[in-house]
């Protein structure tokens, strides 16, 4: 593992993008520097003694001085961060893990659901080729993306459905790399909707309850095929679909 | 004692520049922590559990935090003490600290046994006999809470060593300062005080936990006082030093503790939070004391 | 068990609209509070510790706040049994909830004699053993931890009250389910889980400590999950209902001790800042479940 | 006892008084009405979880529609306390314990040591005849207060020494009833100057950590003449100059 750092970053921005969905951006050249599409950031919550750990929190983009992220509100720790304002100094870990893998010139399929799509951008930023699947409950869960094809589960934006629905034959055939990421469940029908013979392409992004998010404390355990486990937060996040267990992943649970 | 207390401590015979340790578990075998400058004010590391088997370790969700805590589920989770004396300990070789091994088992005599195996490595400065992880046995009940199997896996570990060791005891249950008597006249040279408190969270809506064992080990700077108050009363009963673990959020609480009667200070959650903890902790302690 | 978990309750034969008690040493005599509109929402009151003899309690100061909780060394003050039987139970007639009377000793036979003592009133409804205060022995040590003394000081009850008790358990050492299990077989009718943890905070600078007994009793919010563990391990190993003890200052906290298997749930370190307490958790519990 | 309340207040004004001390009014007509001089309130420091106590404050004098404070800055919870701001509601329970017992008529000699004399300002308002003798280590820990004498211990602010040094023969014998407040130490040695004869006029209001503040913890242990406690929240925090045990509850420290 290369040396980790930890920086004090400034809030350029921050905005409520979608509803309970926060959109904030910090300064930090090193980060966006160092930074590889699908690698994430510990955020410290509060400088107080509470939370005690770090959020992860995917790379949305890179900006002009530093990286965006994007995250749903849904505890303590994301409650702290969406009261973050412009100025404010935050202690940041990153970049962290290993991203996705992406071999120069390949075409790439990328499928989401819901915010399972921050991180996307910086994808699609550093590949020639990609199409874009978003699948999502509404039309509010929707991240905008630059010519993504849209379901939801309410028909309020794009088709209604389910993001397996805009998987066909002929995209897969067209694709060198399929990138998934999205709920565990989201996940797993992606994957037994793509035939056998495409399973080698899949890259998912996955997701686990972090400790340290560079190794050392075990906790973020992924079930991996043939048993055993890897850690998120340094073996992945990402992950080839067929290392993963699903079967076990799934009973999991977050 | 005098104080403030000295931040410079001697231990085990050696010079310590800092008395902040690397708890077991949260910086894995040391060697990761090499590149990544996280050593530095660090007095020593311990590694993680290592047990005579491969553990995979527990089901995951394997941690939970809570409104002032974490629990953690891990399971000494780690490739057998064969695995670490061929691939682990040797890149553990340039640490630029001591390393102490930490020892689980779940008889009597796997401690002995896996001491005997890493006793082939010169890269470590003694032991942590693990004898109360909360994530082993079933129901979060730990070994240590008996003072006599506390003395024979101490005896044990003495016949097959000359390096000296701590024994790690368990504040659920059992009575701490008997355990570390007992851990004492078996031959251990220090005792860790101690290992996390049994800890659960339940959803009230649905009565599940998130951990599947349901009761884990809870780490939190709140518990701070609880620790201080073991430290002093096993300090105060024992002589050989004491080795304190648990709720070390700032400068002042290793102060605390060392005030209290330990001789080294662990820091486990901490780290996880702040990689260059140890560090951090060393420069607020010195803007404290003037030292 | 049905989840969410309902919040009326019944206990000791009787119905209780609240889960809600207020614990020993933070709510008097009852008496106190009757005037003080702090009642509504509770669904009883335990008294302050009576013991057979008058005690003064333990040197001032007596409460020390640390950064995430208190300590306490009162000392199971109280002004004996026949001065309480006299002069304060009478008062407490009046109570609008029943009243659960907390009786402590230094010796086996002294719980019975209190009880005894206690006996020729009526205003309360049973009693609550207190085997486990950690500010009363020398050095914090708990009487409660050898499940034996607890097997003879519940029979020692049995024996001289018809009325249903419940002893309360220290966390401090011992096994507290065999503890539990010795309290039911001498005839328990309730476990407390649990007393508070033994703590203590030291002046780093000076190695002094602002509490002359050095170690005292912790509390805080930051504590549940150390309690929602113990209730849930000592409520599946016995037969009679568990009230909870240590860690309340929300609504869901309440509700999380009931879906790990209390039938009651204490409050005190929160009725100390929120005289009003028992109320406002019950609103905020009412809000969460919709009962 | 009699009932007690507990008030969301709104923060009407704020300001640092003196080097680490604040000034800060309430709107509370409530508590102002039901208030006597020597009574204090239970202020919650914060909402949260931390400091779980409340932290006690004497009354300092009542203001048009609610009342003051005046605090030393001193740990974290008085740290709190020093940031709130106008429009903060705080929760605060009083009026608590029992004041000053006044005479109707009778004439006062308040005797105060540093921010001891913080509630003086009460007292001097409800009596018709009040000599102040403030005595503080130097001119910014003096509470300003109308024609009062002071002495300083480094001369900064009227005479250089000792509040001991003012006090005189004709004045106590001038005097109806004596008030002293300030810390341990001061407190014992005015007491000490003060002879046996006059020592019955005496009133001192007394400091303690405390829990509840309203009587149920007995946490607020004050050691009493003749063996035993008082609570200092409940039967004070004033009481007989007599009734106090002055060696014990010096040593017992706070
Ligand atoms: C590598 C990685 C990248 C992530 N990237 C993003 C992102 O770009 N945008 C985003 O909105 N979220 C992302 N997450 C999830 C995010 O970390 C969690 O939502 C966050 O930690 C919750 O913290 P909290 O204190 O607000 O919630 P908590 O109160 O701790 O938990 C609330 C709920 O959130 C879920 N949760 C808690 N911790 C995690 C976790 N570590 N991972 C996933 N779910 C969790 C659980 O279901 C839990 O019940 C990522 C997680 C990982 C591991
Ligand atoms: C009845 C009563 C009235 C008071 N009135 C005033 C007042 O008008 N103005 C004022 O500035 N202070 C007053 N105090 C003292 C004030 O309550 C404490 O300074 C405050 O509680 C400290 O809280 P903290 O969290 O800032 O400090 P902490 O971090 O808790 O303690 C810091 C130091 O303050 C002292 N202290 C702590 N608690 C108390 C306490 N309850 N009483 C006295 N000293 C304490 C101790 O020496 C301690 O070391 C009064 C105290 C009492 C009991
Ligand atoms: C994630 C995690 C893993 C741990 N693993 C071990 C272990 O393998 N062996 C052990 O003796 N202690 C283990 N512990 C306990 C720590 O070494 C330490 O005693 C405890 O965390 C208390 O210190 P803290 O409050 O600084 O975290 C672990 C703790 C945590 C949080
Ligand atoms: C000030 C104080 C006094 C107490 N006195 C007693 C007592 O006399 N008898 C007893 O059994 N428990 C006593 N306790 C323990 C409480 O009853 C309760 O078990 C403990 O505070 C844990 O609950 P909490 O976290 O809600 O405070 C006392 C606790 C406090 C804080
Ligand atoms: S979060 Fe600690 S090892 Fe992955
Ligand atoms: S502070 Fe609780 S009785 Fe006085």
């Amino acid at each position: 593992m290369s040396a980790i750092r930890d920086f004090d970053c400034a809030v350029k921005h921050s905005e409520q993008m979608l509803p309970g969905v926060v959109r904030i951006v910090f300064d930090c050249a090193e980060i966006a520097s160092a930074a590889f599409p699908g690698q994430f950031v510990q955020i410290e919550p509060s400088p107080d003694a509470f939370p005690v750990t770090r959020r992860p929190i995917t790379i949305n983009r890179l900006t002009k001085n530093g990286f965006e992220l994007l995250f749903d509100v849904v505890g303590r720790g994301t409650e702290l961060m969406a009261e973050m304002k412009p100025g404010d100094m935050v202690r940041v870990l990153g970049p962290l893990g290993i991203g996705w893998a992406i071999d120069p010139g390949s075409s790439w399929l990328l499928i989401g659901g819901g915010l399972g799509a921050a991180g996307f951008q910086f994808l699609m930023d550093s590949v020639v080729s990609a199409t874009v699947l978003i699948g999502a409950s509404s039309s509010d869960r929707v991240i905008p993306l630059e010519a993504c094809h849209v379901v939801t589960e309410d028909g309020s934006l794009g088709g209604k459905g389910l993001v397996t629905a805009l998987i066909s034959e002929k995209l897969l055939d067209e694709t060198d790399s399929i990138a998934v990421c999205g709920p565990v469940a989201m996940m797993e029908a992606v994957w037994n909707t793509i035939p056998e013979k495409h399973r080698d392409k899949v890259q998912v992004s996955t997701e686990s309850r972090m400790g340290c998010g560079w190794g050392v404390c075990d906790g973020c355990s992924i079930p991996v095929s043939g048993g055993g486990y890897k850690k998120c937060c340094q073996e992945g996040p990402v992950f080839p679909g067929v290392e993963i267990d699903w079967k076990r992943w799934k009973e999991a649970g977050l | 004692m005098s104080f403030p207390p000295a931040i410079r401590r001697k231990f085990w015979g050696r010079d310590f520049s800092s008395p902040v340790m690397l708890a077991s578990g949260t910086a894995g075998f040391g060697e990761e922590l090499l590149d990544l400058q996280c050593l530095s004010g660090a007095g020593a590391v311990v590694s993680k559990a290592v047990t005579f088997n491969p553990r995979e370790g527990n089901l995951p969700p394997r941690l939970l935090e809570t409104p002032f805590g974490l629990l953690n589920s891990i399971g000494l989770a780690n490739p057998g003490v064969y695995h670490v004396v061929k691939h682990l300990l040797p890149a553990a070789a340039g640490l630029p600290c001591p390393l102490l091994i930490n020892v689980a088992g779940e008889s009597v005599d796997e401690f002995a046994d896996v001491v005997s195996v890493l006793e082939e490595c010169s890269v470590h400065i003694g032991y942590e006999i693990n004898v109360s992880c909360p994530n082993a046995a079933e129901g979060g009940a730990a070994f240590g809470v008996d003072p006599d199997v506390v003395l024979r896996v101490a005896q044990g570990v003495s016949k097959v060593t000359g390096r000296p060791f701590s024994v790690k005891l368990t504040p659920n249950g059992g009575d701490m300062v008997q355990s570390a008597k007992a851990a004492v006249e078996g031959g251990a040279s220090a005792i860790t005080v101690c290992n996390t408190f049994l800890g659960m969270h339940i959803d009230w809506e649905t009565g599940k936990c998130v951990i599947k064992r349901k009761v884990a080990g809870y780490t939190s700077p709140a518990l701070l006082p609880l620790v201080v108050a073991r430290v002093w009363q096993v300090s105060n009963a024992v002589s050989v030093p004491v080795i304190s673990s648990g709720g070390v959020s700032r400068g002042e609480d290793v102060l605390q503790l060392l005030a209290a009667g330990a001789e080294m200070v662990q820091i486990g959650t901490r780290l996880m939070r702040r990689p260059f903890a140890a560090g951090e902790l060393m420069d607020e302690m010195k803007k404290l004391t003037g030292e």
